[in-house]
């Protein structure tokens, strides 16, 4: 196996919020009844985080939950151990309706980090980005310009966006241009 | 510009987070039909000039299909509900009843 | 009537244009009709003409609820063309075009026919391929069209961005012939030639129920009383649903809205009308000097002329692309109508199951340039029961599943 | 003359000086004008010229309402026209130029005055131009075009770059004036999230111009005082240079904020377009003051006499030395008093109403100003400027009493609120006889999602023209606004605004009351488009009854003012030629926007590289870097083919497809659509989703399927791969993966909701790679990994190992007939891969190929292609694939609509293939001639070219087609019509041209 490639290899750029791709993340996708106990047994056991409810996301490092739809979880974790993972889910959920699949690789993460982290998305999602709306612990699937999108915040400061890997570098021109200097907007 | 509440995910998803799909609560028919059915199936539609029931997706976020009771002349939603919906819920229909006394669409009120 | 011309303007200007006569005339409803069409808009209009210019019958109502040339017609882009890939439409259309060269002579009435040619962009190799087969169809309909190149195009339109990146311009469907009118002009023209006729065009007369006897129409009853007719054309656009119910049957019909917009007046920069479907939008330019354009429809039913503004994003940001020197033009108004789309975005124009009770409809984003012809076929079949114009748009096409699908060439349809 | 005053101008600071051209010409202003507070600070009256009659424009406004002072600004990539002189900020080294005149401003051959108008009423062409013919296209049209369209065309790309915001809030305040800050402070103290926007640069809107006390303070310092506690407040945001564009469903609105008009060139976006969320909406857009119609009163000098008092005021410029005041109210005694109090001479104020006293009036009369009382103006005197007035009895028909010699005019005619943001979406108006102005109806007012109101109006926006009512009223509609939002509104004493009390308004529509056709002629209602009250009269005349038809005969209110100035006016004219009452008429529709937004504004971020999304696969860089010649597909980019030095095209395509066939060839493949379906009811679910049975396909096996839509056309194929007994993989087009899995989530979450299936779409998660080619097997060897041997991995058969090191899925199946894996990797892995196939596949003559080579060998072998053999209206049946057509299935997704009369028909076009005589190539898109026309004179058709090209393999062309009963006419010889009026011979022959028994892709 070579050195698994990010969509951008890592690009990054500075405005008055800092952007940057990020290196491969392991994803998987698990789909199932979330209520049921071997569900969230298989997604806690590989994530190491707590189960998450409605729109939570719950993220330690490069581990995490999503909560992704009503029968939908992203389980995130360090890209290398995803073979593994998905095979433990897989025979943890051995009998049980449900589909577990790798897409490490059909997404590439950005981070938007800085006072101005808020604004640069709120220029591109129809979202209500306000600290009172909008905090640690929600994830919210969008639409980022003319992507799909989501997003969660891994700090007071800082989020986090997946998008699916072919339209990286148009997602990577939008934040940057959103993120350039001057455009500031001092709403948040 | 429209906001509907998606029942799946709770959001308040703005239009173009979503996706129309159409009338809903259709009756599917399928082989054995007759042509009228099937026309009517396919291609006849309440087009009412005020309450409609109608079939979103969360196209941009949870991806799921729900129902919106959506007023064609004056935009006014009534509720939304999931598409694994047989029939328009009661309460809905109270809800509308309630704004608009003596509603109807096709056989409901 | 008198006739307007140069001289008669003069004349009136000695003494200062008090002498001019009303353009229509304004009577009351009498008891009966032969024949009664619902809604004065265009393709309205048109019919109630040809059913008087072409058979003899004069003894016709046409009723509008509001003010005639309200709808649709004084709603759209104003785009005339004929350059369609079915038969059937290219038949009707062309018919259309061809009147609309002549038709500031037929009704005395300028409605500023402009020839100034109609071009569609081709930006992929698929939508190339799209425009060549309708060229090839439009030689043997007698449209004429031809697939021209990427440097002719530029020539016609050197405001135009031919190079990308994103859609090269390919080359495109060119229709020398096709241009624009003013849209009220058209209306007020019929109005004013039907008015002529001994035609009763009446305002404020809205329809609120269909008459029946013994499964024939008998009339309707009107917010100015009942009136009597022997055959009914009902001709409503994005209403067409709610008269249908009156008359007792349903339509393959969604009514949504549709936008356009115009920008500022500026000196003549574009001659032609443009159409770029991959990016769709259109655009024009009016004598006035504003481009006029038009984009998508929205995808949910809406009675309310308010359309979504995101559909004007995405129009303006096409032409953008298309035309870059725009970015610094604004915005005068934006608009929406509310237009009839049927299941195989082709019109209606039918008998339906209520005897001597006949629909024109689900003309979609296309209606305006149709109206001559449409109301010239529709009034062969009012008079005939059959029209060769008329034949192919009938009701009976969707049980069949004989549908005239022109989305499968031009992307959309406007 | 107009001159700037020596003391006075509250925005302007005098020591910044800041220098400008207009029309070439060098000028000065200071920091704080306006473009036209500068030029009427260098006494440039006349700005432009008239859209119909070219006749000479002077400033008539101060604001957004100013129908005249259009401008070209700036240059270059930064050039612009319709700019609006009286919005513009002036900024040093700001550049500018009059528009719609030839050869000057001065000198305009395109004027024709008195005489000649007379020949041009409204609607004229509509009577005329009519013969000859030909004429309209060559003659007329084009001299109409050239003497309309205003402002010039840019010629340069914008410069500048363009930003959207997305902003929710609960209460959105539109307009800066004391109720929009009264209003923002009610809504704020409550604990709402509010948004304050004000379209000028500075905050107070009138009041301070109007000398307004608040607590007994000038209103400065209320303002002062409000703006501090706004800005203290958290919840709140204020924004200046931000317009309230439009009002639209559900509480969106959009503000149109001019971040860098004033200092073009700096690194901010120049405009950013808000898009607000709002719960609440409060529309404070004050009032605009209305012309009065008498002969001459479009001369430039004649102004609204609030502008006066705002060039006075605010810049400290003085519209003329000798100004007469024109009303039928007390409020222009204002501008009376104040010009008096600058020095300036108020030669009289004449006004219409039979008496008039108030305080105001009698402070005039006590300044010792002659106040002419059931006076009216006759005529104004004058060309390029005024030079007088004619006085008459406003009762009279226009003999004119007296002259007075004047160099400006100030009217009133009363004000009417701005309610074009209320009625945007929906919100009724009401007739207030009193103040003879329409106001909102707040009976009637927009609803939203919830169908309750949502916008409120405050202010003189609501008709409350006092500044005491109007602070009152801005304080009531914040506290109702945050109640109907369930959040108490906190006390708070209003604060008191006092201005001299008014007397009782007089409406007057025209000056004098009884002028006759020949004044009438002369008094304009909307200056730009040049429609004055003789052309409603016409109008009305000749039964353009409806107001609709009024403003579209005459174009009324259709300029870049948008009638700002002459709605109302119109109205009223035409109410009383009709005999009827002005509110039977009622108003034309309010369209968005409130004044014109640039389009770039609109299309914000999505421009040059952001303007669309270009997907790009994971070896997308090498393809660039190999010199790739790409082809949009959907939003993708994949290569047409790879030229290499002097190469066209079409040799490329030949070469590569050469080379495929004889040696190797590499195929970027990942674009196809890859979707995951999983679940004990997977198979069922295709078995309706497919026409062929998918549900006995044996893991390990792959199968080809068509989907159809329920109507029952061909939508999508590909191959469907099973992965184990719950699980399959199904491929579908490039571009159509979205689309199929939509339509799959469509069917299970709306129709089969209780079968248990779940779909996942995979397409990114792997890059694809075809090998195709005789040495395929070689060069997978040659890597190693896994056992790709006949044996292990038949044709139509996956397995799963290792490739090169890297985990990989390999396919065999063809879409070209020759020997050919999928390789399926991660697509982190994509590149590394391709770069190794490339490398290692040196010694077998490997070369990529493109989608062209694609389709030529795909259409050697007979394979059809969605989007070519299929245009949304052709079924499988059509298509010569009854083989995937299962005939044991009961029902599929499209079975019923294929059975319907249309459908069945032997006569419908069927998929053959197609052999010109002459080997030559047939067009694209040929139709296939039959006998004959139709009833409407068309040339009837047999059949039709769905895919054409010259085959490098039978170095000859072939052709697929539909041809009607095709398949049982082989062999019979059929003529294609060509675009120069010939037509070709072509043969009926079977679909498939190479290698028919398949034993190239089977070894």
């Amino acid at each position: 196996m070579s050195e698994p490639v990010s969509a951008l290899d890592g690009a990054a750029c500075e405005g008055f919020a800092r952007v940057a791709e990020q290196g491969p993340r392991g994803m998987i996708t698990l789909r199932g009844d979330l209520a049921s106990v071997a569900v969230k047994n298989a997604a806690t056991g590989v994530a190491g985080v707590d189960f998450p409810g409605q729109r939570e996301c719950h993220v330690v490092g490069e581990r995490g939950l999503a909560w992704m739809s009503p029968d939908e979880l992203m389980v995130m974790l360090p890209h290398a151990e995803v073979p593994a993972a998905v095979a433990t889910m897989t025979g943890a959920l051995s009998g049980e309706h449900s589909l577990v699949a790798d897409v490490s690789d059909a997404r590439a993460l950005f981070r938007i980090e800085g006072p101005g982290a808020r604004e640069v998305l709120a220029k591109l999602a129809p979202v209500d980005l306000s600290p009172a709306a909008f905090a640690p612990g929600m994830i919210r699937r969008t639409r980022l310009a003319q992507v799909p999108a989501a997003f969660w915040m891994a700090g007071a400061e800082t989020f986090e966006l997946v998008c699916f890997r072919s339209v990286a570098q148009y997602v990577f021109d939008l934040l940057k241009g959103a993120a350039a200097p001057g455009g500031e907007v001092g709403y948040f | 510009m429209l906001i509907l509440h998606c029942p799946h995910c709770g959001v308040d998803a703005e239009e173009t987070e979503l996706a129309p799909g159409g009338e809903a609560h259709l009756k599917r028919f399928g082989p054995g039909s007759s042509d009228a059915e099937f026309e009517s199936y396919l291609f006849h539609r309440e087009n009412p000039r005020g309450v409609h029931f109608e079939r979103w997706r969360h196209a941009f976020g949870c991806g799921k299909w729900f129902i919106a009771a959506r007023a064609t002349d004056t935009l006014e939603v009534f509720g939304t509900y999931r598409a694994q919906t047989a029939a328009p819920p009661q309460d809905i229909r109270d809800a509308i009843t309630a704004k608009r006394p003596g509603w109807a669409w096709r056989d409901l009120a | 009537m008198r006739r307007y011309s140069v001289f008669a303007v003069a004349r009136e200007a000695a003494r200062y244009h008090t002498g001019w006569e009303r353009a229509w005339a304004s009577p009351e409803p009498k008891k009966r009709y032969d024949v009664i069409i619902i809604g004065a808009g265009g393709h309205g209009l048109a019919t109630a003409y040809y059913l008087g210019k072409n058979f003899g019958i004069t003894n016709v109502a046409v009723l509008e609820k509001g003010w005639l040339g309200g709808g649709n017609t004084g709603r759209n882009t104003t785009i005339i063309r004929s350059n369609y890939l079915q038969d059937p439409s290219a038949a009707i259309y062309e018919k259309a075009r061809s009147l609309y060269e002549t038709l500031s002579q037929d009704l005395n009435y300028n409605v500023m026919f402009s020839p100034r040619g109609v071009m569609m962009l081709a930006q992929t190799e698929h939508e190339r391929r799209g425009y060549e087969r309708t060229a090839h169809a439009n030689a043997l309909q007698g449209v004429e069209t031809s697939f021209i190149s990427p440097d002719r195009v530029k020539q016609l339109v050197p405001i135009i961005n031919i190079s990308g990146p994103r859609y090269p311009v390919l080359g495109a469907l060119w229709q020398p012939r096709g241009g624009t009118a003013r849209h009220d002009a058209v209306a007020w023209g019929y109005a004013r030639a039907c008015s002529a006729m001994g035609i009763d065009v009446i305002q404020q007369c809205e329809v609120t129920g269909i008459r029946q006897k013994g499964g024939k129409v008998a009339g309707v009853t009107t917010s100015r009383g009942d009136i009597a007719c022997d055959k009914l054309g009902i001709v409503v656009a994005g209403h067409s649903g709610v008269l249908a119910q009156m008359a007792g049957f349903r339509l393959p019909i969604e009514s949504v809205a549709l936008q356009a917009l115009v920008s500022e007046p500026i000196k003549p920069c574009i001659d032609v009308v443009v159409m770029a479907n991959t990016v769709h939008g259109y655009m024009s330019q009016s004598d006035k000097g504003e481009l006029v354009i038009g984009g998508g429809a929205d995808g949910y039913n809406n009675y309310t002329q308010r359309g979504s503004f995101h559909h004007v994003e995405e129009t303006v940001r096409a032409l953008i692309e298309t035309f870059p020197i725009i970015s610094r033009l604004k915005m005068l108004r934006q608009w929406g109508g509310i237009v009839d789309m049927t299941g195989d975005r082709s019109p209606i124009l039918s008998k339906t199951p209520l005897e001597n009770c006949f629909i024109n409809c689900g003309w979609g984003t296309g209606g305006f340039k149709a109206i001559p012809g449409s109301g010239w076929g529709f009034a062969e079949l009012m008079a005939r029961g059959a029209s060769p114009l008329t034949e192919a748009f009938g009701l009976d096409r969707f049980r069949e599943g004989r549908f005239i699908d022109e989305s499968v060439a031009a992307g959309v349809a406007h | 003359m107009s001159t700037r005053l020596q003391t006075g101008g509250r925005l302007i600071d005098r020591n910044a000086r800041r220098g400008f051209t207009f029309n070439g010409r060098r000028l000065e202003g200071v920091a704080g004008d306006t473009l036209a507070s500068a030029l009427l600070a260098n006494d440039q009256m006349l700005v432009g010229r008239s859209f119909k009659y070219h006749r000479p424009r002077g400033f008539v406004a101060a604001g957004a309402e100013e129908p005249n002072g259009l401008v070209n600004l700036g240059t270059g990539g930064r050039f612009e026209p319709n700019q609006r002189a009286t919005t513009t900020e002036l900024f040093d080294g700001l550049a500018c130029a009059s528009q719609n005149h030839w050869p000057s401003l001065d000198f305009d051959i395109g004027a024709v005055n008195g005489p000649l108008a007379r020949f041009l009423p409204a609607g004229f062409y509509y009577k005329t131009f009519i013969q000859p013919r030909p004429f309209w296209k060559h003659v007329y049209e084009p001299f109409i075009r050239q003497s309309a369209g205003l402002g010039q065309v840019p010629a340069e790309r914008d410069a500048d770059r363009y930003e959207h915001f997305y902003a929710f809030v609960d209460v959105l305040v539109i307009g800066g004036g004391i109720a929009g800050l009264q209003a923002a402070l009610a809504a704020g103290r409550a604990g709402a999230r509010v948004l304050l926007i004000e379209q000028t640069a500075h905050w107070g809107g009138r009041a301070p111009v109007d000398g307004v006390t608040i607590d007994g303070h000038p209103a400065e310092a209320w303002i002062a005082r409000a703006l501090k506690a706004l800005e203290g407040m958290e919840n709140v945001t204020l924004r200046t240079r931000c317009m309230g564009a439009g009002v639209y469903d559900h509480g969106y609105a959009l503000g149109y904020e001019r971040v860098a008009d004033h200092s073009p060139g700096d690194t901010r976006p120049r405009h950013r377009l808000w898009k607000i969320r709002a719960a609440r909406i409060i529309t404070a857009t004050g009032a605009i003051e209305r012309p009065l119609s008498f002969a001459g009163n479009d001369i430039p000098g004649v102004m609204l006499a609030s502008a006066v008092r705002d060039y006075v005021a605010n810049w400290a410029v003085s519209p003329g030395d000798r100004t007469v005041v024109v009303t039928n109210n007390d409020d222009a005694y204002r501008t009376a008093l104040m010009l008096r109090e600058a020095g300036l001479v108020v030669p009289a104020i004449i006004d219409a109403r039979p008496t008039a006293s108030g305080p105001l009036v009698r402070a005039a009369r006590e300044a010792g100003i002659r106040v002419e009382t059931g006076r009216g103006i006759a005529r104004v005197k004058g060309a390029k400027r005024v030079t007088g007035v004619a006085l008459c009895a406003q009762a009279g028909e226009g003999a004119v009493l007296e002259e007075i010699p004047c160099d400006a005019v100030a009217m009133s005619g009363g004000w009417s609120p701005v309610v074009h943001l209320w009625s945007h979406c929906g919100g009724k108006l009401t007739w207030d006889a009193g103040q003879a102005h329409f106001r909102p109806d707040p009976e009637r007012a927009p609803t939203s999602h919830d169908g309750a109101p949502f916008v409120i109006a405050a202010g003189s926006a609501n008709g409350y023209l006092l500044a005491g009512e109007a602070l009152a009223d801005g304080d009531a509609a914040g506290k109702s606004a945050v109640r109907s939002l369930g959040m108490a509104a906190k006390g708070g004493a209003v604060p008191k605004a006092e201005a001299e009390a008014e007397g009782p308004m007089t409406p007057v529509w025209m000056m004098p009351q009884g002028a006759g056709a020949e004044l009438r002629m002369k008094m304009w209602l909307d200056y730009q488009n040049d429609v004055k009250v003789s052309d409603v009269q016409l109008a009305a005349r000749e039964g353009y009854e409806s107001v609709e038809h009024t403003k579209r005969y005459t174009t009324l209110g259709m300029a870049t003012d948008q009638g700002k100035l002459s709605n109302i006016n119109g109205l009223a004219v035409l109410s009383q030629s009709l005999g009827a009452d002005i509110p039977q008429v009622g108003t034309t529709t309010f369209r968005p926007p409130y004044t014109p937004i640039s389009f770039g504004a609109i299309a914000g971020e999505a421009r040059g590289d952001t303007f669309q999304p270009l997907r790009r696969t994971p070896m997308h860089r090498w393809h660039e870097e190999n010199g790739a010649d790409w082809e949009p597909v959907g939003q993708w980019r994949r290569p047409y083919c790879y030229p290499r030095d002097g190469e066209s095209r079409e040799d490329a395509v030949g070469r590569e497809v050469k080379n495929t066939r004889q040696n190797l060839g590499l195929l970027d493949a990942s674009t196809l659509g890859k979707i995951l379906v999983k679940g004990p009811d997977a198979g069922r679910f295709l078995d309706m989703l497919y026409t062929n049975m998918m549900s006995n396909l044996k893991p390990g096996k792959c199968r080809y399927g068509l989907m159809c839509n329920e109507n029952g056309f061909l939508m999508d194929d590909g191959v469907v791969a099973r992965i184990d007994e719950e699980t399959f993989l199904c491929h579908t087009t490039s571009g159509g993966a979205e689309h199929i899995h939509a339509h799959m989530e469509d069917w299970l979450q709306c129709e089969w909701w209780d079968w248990r299936v779940y779909t996942a779409n995979l397409t990114e998660q792997f890059a694809q790679i075809a090998v195709v080619g005789p040495h395929a097997r070689d060069l997978l060897e040659k890597l190693g990994g896994m056992d790709v041997g006949a044996g292990a991995l038949p044709f139509m058969a996956w397995s799963e190992g290792e490739i090169a090191g890297v985990r990989a899925r390999v396919y065999r199946i063809s879409f070209s007939g020759e020997l050919s894996y999928e390789i399926a990797v991660p697509a982190s892995q994509g590149l590394a891969l391709w770069e190794k196939l490339v490398s290692a596949g040196e010694e077998f003559g490997l070369m990529p190929y493109g989608t062209e080579a694609l389709h030529v060998m795909r259409a050697e072998k007979g394979f059809i292609m969605i989007g070519d053999e299929t245009d949304g209206t052709v079924i499988p049946q059509d298509l010569g694939l009854h083989w995937a057509i299962s005939k044991k299935k009961d029902d599929y997704i499209g079975k019923r609509a294929q059975q319907r009369a249309h459908m069945v028909d032997p006569e419908r076009w069927q998929l053959v293939g197609l052999e010109t005589l002459g080997g030559g190539v047939l067009p694209e898109g040929a139709y296939a001639l039959a006998p004959d026309q139709n009833a409407n004179g068309q040339r009837n058709t047999q059949g039709r070219v769905t895919s054409t090209y010259y085959s490098p393999t039978l170095e000859r062309g072939i052709a697929l087609g539909l041809v009607r009963r095709g398949p049982e006419r082989m062999g019979e010889i059929i003529e294609f019509a060509t675009l120069d009026g010939t037509t070709m011979s072509a043969k009926i022959v079977d679909p498939v041209f190479y290698d028919k028994d398949g034993e190239k892709q089977n070894v």
